[in-house]
């Protein structure tokens, strides 16, 4: 049997339009077989939505795709795999509950009326042993770890036969080493003329060391395509943003020594997750005024059970917390009394109400307060449009009026709408969590401005994030969260980026 | 342009009553099948529920017990619980009634039925307050919850009229006690309408202040229509919870101590007819408003006062009267597929 | 194995008739008809209670000059004194019969708001100073009972028989002391286990007891329900036999039915007659067999010569009121005296009646009431 | 044993395991239904209706054409096509499932009580029982042992379902269709789509559950003929976690606990009957309590369940 060489895929002049806006404007770009091809640009530049029109699953109001040479249309997914194109999404797109062996199985376009799990899963493991990773097919994908998931992703693809392979922000959720090993593979399959890649990104430390094409993208046009080895950082950052705000500046300067006693005393939490099995482990975590205490780990660590702790949405086993030495249980009067401000991920998901209006959300917070209302009971309805009148204004949320629902707002103008109502008050203690998902680049430094400015007038921050430049720029000092307890912690003066990643890791470290 | 505040409540009404009118076309349709003219049949609906005014008088005094049983389902929807338990509710809300009137060594007449109802509307709260702790205590479902809490409700009816607390003195029909009959509720002078109705609007008007205009109103909006902002915003859910399970339970708690201080004097069997299941189709109808609730209520009233005429007009089973409210009840929850659709809603970008 | 047809025909018999009455209904022309509203709390043709009073129903509605009009389901609550008053005033009913037991209050309300429409109900519970435009009726069904009793004790093989009650009332009591008395006045040992299921209505539950009591041995049993075919259909294939109860439901059980109690509602025909053309009518009207209140069904083809003789000559006993169903010495199944020897009661003696609150010697179960 | 034809408290036990094969099969055909449907991120609450109507349909068509097994089929269709109507409303946007299945309870039991009054005075051809009492020779339990040829079915269809599951590409595509919707839409099925076939499939068996109630047992169509098995089948899902053959066992213990009131009065024990006749409603709230939980998912829930949320 003769190996083809894995295709090559030239764009010519795609535009695609969503309602008002242009999502791509005439881009084109080639990815070259055998190759890996990074495709840069901020949050909304249209990456995915290139990509997602070469794959099928949205169809370009105008350009054509060739795949060797050849116009094709691709106008479904099945159409794309038939080509063997495949793509490696940014969220996990693996059942749970089902077996390493049944997602791989799932993936088929084909599957047979009755499926022979004996062969399926020796064909399976004939297969692994000729790949870079392998995995036990038997093991249930809830178990896997971020990093193992990823490579679940990909090996599925590569099972199915795709030599054509679009990653979609594939290192968001691994670990520096996790990263390092998948992509080198990755470039390595390209080598080896098994597979052309194309890797979404928006960091240049991967362009730098794993692709070998880069085009960048920015508001939907093409703003250039280069050989790697003839780019600069400073010229992909040039392309990147436009001239100027090319370097993200370090929103933050070093806070003021902060010693004292620790605002917030987080002291050997114990939690259990979803699936009722213990996911925080003994957290010890202190925050004192005017630091910035930044959380780093991989997303299933205990990140998001932890701020649901803090935020009263979960229930603990064991251990304390206590805020201004007292115990806090996310109680409305202990918010109160100790000013907790809290920016979650996903607001509409956890901390904003989608059904109610943009003025009832912001009142969320001070509805039963003077003047809001009249002796606690009664709710002062006339007053709550001016209120939120005033902090529409101040903090620029764009809304045509406060009585619209929130969930009419942009992704970006609701998580205003949650900081203007956080941090119009006096915050003593501030919980965020990641707080720029899929925000845009201005979007992110002006939150990370505000929350450097809130510690800045004395509170105590506590940040967890999954981003973990995102710790480095504003963070006075850096935990990591690893299997629920907190396993390394270092200053921000003598972070290492290597160090964390490898206590990010934690036992799944290679 | 349409003011954006009475969007929130025009759009809701208007779907309500397009798929009323759709049903209601479907309805005829249907019966048009069996050979029924669709004139006659609507001109039956019209005469049997609003069309004489012994009908109405009827549609009157079958829209004060639904009324007050929509508002079971529908304070409970405002914390986002989807609660059927409102026929149980009633059951104990009558057994509630009973047991006080009986009780009571009151000679005041308006006191003494003005404790049976409060302490109907007790029952009935603690009844389906259960419910609702049991959804935060343990995660019981609180549909499959409160529909099982209605056959237990008429298990423990029936135990009760058939022995302990059992007026052995009715012979053809196992009832309770009666209550003194100085406690019963007289009719709303000129008319063979109790005060039932009266009441009913009256709950709604004072459900309606509480939601819109207080505070707790607030809270349980924010519960309902995100739990998990609701305990970022520390706010206590359980509690919030639980006692709107208590006051959807009193309403229809109530309306079942109406009944008995209205109409029975005594709990039996007769608490049981299905008025919380109308009652469900109802707070769907009025899309958890209560000031809506008033005018679906009388609706459905009227078309159950009208399944009679039907009956004997046409010969049709009595069974024509649920098609139809079935089909209502799909109609309304398909329209709001429509919902945001209708009512152009400014878009923000 | 039972034909279908057979079956058919004999079930589908009442709809069949009552749907040629529905249209001979002419009205002959001058002279002024009778509307007859009936209202019944299930639907008609259920086999059982409110069947037996939509047979009488047909039968009213033959009489010249009427009109029938019907509605079902309707609950014993103010909707009932409303399909009432709508009858009259919307299509013009002047006679209302009111077939379940919790229409009574709604009837007397609205006897005396329409003194010229006649309110008949089937409960006997009108008393001195109740409007006189209303009419209560009710059979004696111990009677009947009494007589299905010697014919399920002359045909037990183990001398177990069942009763099967829906609620713990007077007369269900009553029914099941008729049938056990009658037993054993055939077979002095019979006993007959009783089961009250609690609902007028629930088939699971009655089909249930009908098995639990064949695994108890019972090999004839009668149920007093809203609707006794499920225990008769069950009883069928469970291969014992069984009694009717409210209608004729010998077409259930071609094999094992030995006869049943039936009512003859048909009576209020008569009130109804006497009351248009201006003649006497009673209020209150009790009675059993010696006065025509109730009848025997028919027996079923398996019921030998004797039996059906020695049922018959019990039953003269009943016409000509020379036999009394409660008689001394009688002790209840608690061992205590109810009725000294040579006392004897008598059958029209409703005030003791509505006072059973035992179970006689023989009936295993308890009454519950106080 | 004194008498011929006594089993006395030996038949109190025989009453109740032999009431709870009888009883058992509209839940287990009920309950396999839903679970099916529930596995595909649905929950149809109108099963209650679907069952009634099933059995309607069933009695119906046994009337009119003499024959048991094409009644089941009607059932089937029946269920099926209120399944159908369940899933198209469902499927539009904004539509709560919960809420539909409480409407089609309701628009079920009308339709069957509707055109099921021509049907309760007359009787129907009855499925013919398998016997399992051809050991004993005594009367009682051999026509005790005429076991419903559904029941049969269910067993069967509990086992074929809980290996298809696993093993076969519908079994596959159901659980991803409850599990990831994200996962569905990545290899390009369409979750609608699984979940209306589910959901017919679910009425279709469920409908099957009518059939044994007005064609086997207790073999009658009349309008009290369900007591809310249709419903307590649902409560009785959760409990067996989503799993086919635990649906079975579920079921068995259901049964027993109705036959459990019939079963003592018939020895005369009479105290409190409405209670004990209640036992199955507490019951299964008691087993609700006990195997559900605020602070976690269940085991084996499917993730996209609106009704375990």
């Amino acid at each position: 049997m003769t190996v083809l060489p894995p295709p090559t895929i030239e764009l010519r002049n795609i535009s695609k339009q969503f309602g008002t806006v242009r999502a791509l404007d005439a881009v084109s770009a080639r990815f070259q077989s055998g190759r890996v091809h990074a495709l840069l640009g901020e949050n909304g530049a249209g990456k995915s939505t290139l990509v997602k029109c070469l794959l099928g699953y949205y169809r370009a109001d105008a350009g054509e795709t060739i795949v060797d040479g050849r116009r094709v249309a691709i106008s479904h997914p099945a159409e794309a795999h038939a080509l063997g194109l495949g793509m490696v999404y940014q969220h996990f797109t693996l059942v749970p509950q089902m077996t390493v062996a049944e997602n791989f199985v799932l993936g088929r376009g084909k599957i047979p009326l009755v499926v022979k799990w004996k062969d399926e899963q020796d064909q399976l493991r004939s297969f692994m042993a000729g790949m870079p990773f392998r995995l036990d097919p038997q093991r249930k994908v809830s178990t896997l770890a971020a990093g193992e998931k990823q490579k679940l992703e990909i090996l599925k693809q590569l099972y199915l036969g795709r030599r054509f392979l679009v990653l979609d922000e594939p290192t968001s959720v691994l670990t520096p080493a996790e990263a390092d090993e998948v992509l080198g593979e990755m470039r390595n399959l390209a080598n080896a003329s098994k597979l052309t890649v194309v890797l979404i990104t928006h960091k240049f430390r991967e362009v730098e060391q794993f692709a070998q094409d880069v085009t960048v993208l920015r508001g939907g046009k093409l703003a250039g395509s280069v050989d790697q080895k003839d780019a600069s950082k400073e010229t992909l950052a040039t392309m990147m943003f436009g001239g100027g705000t090319a370097e993200k500046s370090r929103v933050a300067k070093p806070a003021a020594v902060a010693d004292g006693v620790p605002y917030l005393k987080i002291h050997e939490l114990i939690a259990d997750g979803d699936r009722g099995t213990p996911v925080l482990n003994g957290v010890s975590i202190d925050v004192r005024p005017g630091e910035i205490v930044g959380v780093a780990g991989v997303s299933g660590n205990g990140q998001k059970e932890l701020v649901e702790v803090l935020a009263g949405q979960r229930a603990t086993t064991s251990g304390s917390i206590l805020v201004d030495r007292q115990a806090f249980s996310g109680t409305r009067s202990e918010i109160k009394r100790a000013g907790v401000a809290l920016i979650s991920e996903e607001p509409l998901a956890n901390s904003a109400v989608r059904t109610l209006s943009v003025m009832e959300n912001l009142a969320l917070r001070q509805f039963d307060e003077k003047p809001l209302s009249l002796a606690k009971f009664f709710l002062n309805r006339s007053r709550l449009a001016p209120f939120a009148r005033d902090l529409i204004q101040r903090y620029k949320v764009r809304a045509s009026s406060p009585f619209v629902r929130l969930d009419t707002l942009s992704g970006g103008n609701v998580q205003r709408v949650v900081l203007a109502r956080e941090l119009s008050r006096d915050v003593k203690l501030l919980i965020v969590q990641n707080p720029c998902f899929g925000l845009d680049a201005s979007a992110a430094t002006n939150i990370r401005q505000q929350i450097v400015d809130a510690r800045d007038r004395g509170a105590a921050v506590l940040l967890v994030s999954e981003d973990l430049d995102e710790i480095l720029e504003i963070s006075d000092r850096i935990l990591v969260l690893s299997e629920g307890t907190v396993s390394f912690e270092t200053s921000r003066a003598n972070a290492e980026v290597y160090e964390i990643g490898r206590h990010m890791a934690g036992a799944h470290a290679a | 342009m349409l003011d954006l505040r009475s969007q929130e409540w025009l759009e809701p009404f208007l779907l309500s009553v397009g798929a009323l009118i759709v049903a209601l076309l479907l309805f005829g349709a249907f019966m048009m099948l069996q050979g029924i003219p669709p004139l006659e049949l609507y001109s039956a609906l019209y005469i049997g529920s609003f069309g004489t005014r012994i009908s109405i008088e009827n549609s009157l005094t079958l829209a004060a017990p639904i009324l007050l049983a929509a508002l079971c389902t529908l304070i409970a929807a405002r914390v986002g619980l989807l609660v059927m338990g409102g026929e149980g509710a009633i059951v104990l809300g009558g057994l509630g009634a009973v047991l006080v009137g009986v009780a009571l060594p009151l000679s005041s007449p308006l006191l003494g039925s003005l404790l049976c109802l409060l302490a109907g509307a007790l029952f009935g709260g603690l009844w389906i307050a259960m419910a609702g702790g049991l959804k935060r205590v343990r995660g019981v479902n609180e549909t499959i919850s409160t529909l099982l809490l209605n056959y237990i409700a008429i298990a423990i009816l029936n135990h009760l009229i058939s022995g302990p607390i059992r007026d052995f003195s009715q012979t053809l029909k196992a009832q309770s006690w009666s209550i003194p009959s100085y406690f019963m509720m007289p009719n709303i002078p000129g008319w063979s309408v109790h005060w039932g109705i009266l009441i009913g609007i009256l709950v709604c008007v004072l459900l309606h202040v509480l939601l819109r205009h207080t505070t707790f109103g607030f809270s349980m909006d924010v519960v309902g229509g995100n739990n998990r902002a609701a305990q970022m915003a520390g706010l206590p859910i359980t509690s919030i919870v639980v006692i709107s399970c208590f006051l959807g339970g009193a309403a229809a708690g109530l309306a079942g101590a109406i009944e008995v201080v209205a109409v029975h004097g005594a709990a039996s069997e007769s608490l049981v007819v299905g008025f919380g299941y109308t009652g469900i189709l109802v707070a769907f109808l009025a899309r958890q408003k209560p000031l809506a609730v008033i005018f679906f209520a009388l609706l459905m009233g009227g078309i159950a006062a009208s399944g009679g005429l039907l009956q004997r007009r046409f010969d049709v089973p009595y069974a024509a009267t649920a098609v139809l409210q079935g089909m209502i009840f799909l109609c309304v929850l398909a329209s709001s597929a429509l919902s945001g659709r209708i009512l152009p809603e400014r878009k923000s970008k | 194995m039972i034909s279908r047809r057979n079956v058919l025909t004999g079930s589908a018999g009442l709809l069949l008739a009552g749907g040629s009455i529905f249209s001979d209904r002419v009205l002959a022309q001058g002279k002024k008809t009778t509307t007859v509203g009936f209202l019944y709390a299930a639907t008609r043709n259920d086999y059982g209670f409110n069947q037996s009073f939509a047979v009488a129903a047909r039968r009213i509605a033959q009489l010249p000059n009427m009109k029938l009009i019907e509605q079902e389901r309707v609950p014993e609550t103010a909707q009932a004194e409303r399909a009432m008053e709508s009858m009259i005033q919307i299509d013009g009913a002047n006679v209302i019969v009111g077939t379940s037991f919790g229409y009574w209050p709604f009837i007397l309300n609205l006897a005396k708001k329409y003194p010229d429409v006649l309110f008949v109900h089937g409960g006997a519970l009108w008393k001195d100073g109740d409007p006189k435009n209303a009419i209560g009726f009710r059979g004696y069904m111990e009677e009947p009972h009494y007589l299905c009793g010697i014919a399920a004790g002359m045909m037990t093989k183990t001398g177990k028989i069942g009763f099967i009650g829906s609620k713990p009332l007077f007369f269900i009591f009553n029914n099941c002391n008729g049938f056990t008395l009658g037993a054993r006045s055939v077979k002095p040992n019979a006993t007959c286990q009783v089961v009250i299921t609690g609902d007028w209505d629930n088939p699971v539950k009655e089909a249930e007891t009908v098995n639990a009591l064949v695994d108890q041995g019972v090999d004839v049993i009668v149920a007093n329900v809203d609707s006794p075919k499920v225990a008769i259909e069950t009883a069928e294939r469970r291969g014992i036999l069984s009694c009717g109860y409210h209608t004729d439901l010998s077409a259930l059980a071609p094999k094992g039915f030995l006869t049943g109690a039936e009512w003859n509602w048909s009576k209020a025909g008569e009130f109804i007659e006497s009351w248009r053309n201006g003649k006497p009518y009673p209020n209150l009207q009790r009675g059993g067999f010696s006065n025509n209140m109730v009848t025997l069904s028919a027996f079923g083809k398996s019921v030998p010569k004797e039996v059906q003789d020695a049922v018959l000559k019990a039953r003269e006993g009943f016409v000509n009121d020379s036999f009394k169903l409660y008689k001394g010495p009688l002790k209840d199944n608690q061992g205590n005296e109810v009725l000294a020897a040579g006392r004897e009661i008598s059958n029209s003696d409703n005030a003791f009646k509505v006072n059973v609150k035992f179970l006689v010697e023989g009936a295993i179960g308890s009454t519950g009431l106080k | 044993m004194t008498e011929a034809g006594e089993l006395g408290w030996w038949g109190v036990l025989f009453a109740i395991f032999a009431g709870a094969i009888r009883v058992s099969t509209p839940y287990l055909l009920v309950s396999l239904g839903e679970t099916i449907t529930e596995k595909s991120g649905r929950t149809n609450l109108g099963l209650e209706g679907t069952l009634v109507l099933g059995a309607m349909c069933a009695f119906a068509t046994s009337v009119i054409t003499g024959s048991p097994w094409l009644g089941v089929l009607a059932a089937g269709v029946a269920g099926a096509s209120l399944g159908l109507l369940h899933a198209l409303i469902c499927n539009l946007p904004r539509v709560n499932d919960i809420a539909v299945g409480i409407a089609l309870f309701l628009l079920g039991v009308g339709l069957a009580f509707y055109f099921g009054k021509p049907f309760i005075e007359p009787r129907a051809t009855m499925l013919t029982g398998i016997s399992l009492g051809f050991w004993s020779d005594h009367p009682a339990i051999r026509s005790g042992l005429e076991v419903n040829p559904l029941f049969f079915l269910g067993l069967l269809l509990a086992i074929f379902l809980q290996w298809s599951l696993i093993n076969t590409k519908w079994g596959l595509y159901l659980r991803m269709a409850g599990e990831s919707e994200d996962a569905a839409r990545a290899v390009g099925r369409s979750v609608q789509s699984v979940r209306t076939y589910a959901t017919v499939f679910g009425g279709f068996i469920s409908g099957l559950g009518g059939a044994s109630l007005s064609l086997f047992y207790p073999g009658n169509w009349n309008e009290g003929l369900s007591s809310g098995q249709g419903l307590m089948a649902i409560a009785l899902v959760i409990f067996a976690r989503w799993n086919p053959v635990r649906c079975f066992y579920a079921s068995l213990l259901f049964g027993g606990a109705s036959a459990i009131g019939p079963a003592l009065q018939s020895v005369g024990i009479n105290q409190g009957y409405y209670l004990i006749n209640a036992a199955p409603y507490v019951f299964t709230l008691g087993l609700l309590i006990y195997s559900s939980s605020a602070s976690y998912r269940l085991a084996g829930a499917p993730s996209e369940l609106s009704l375990s949320r």
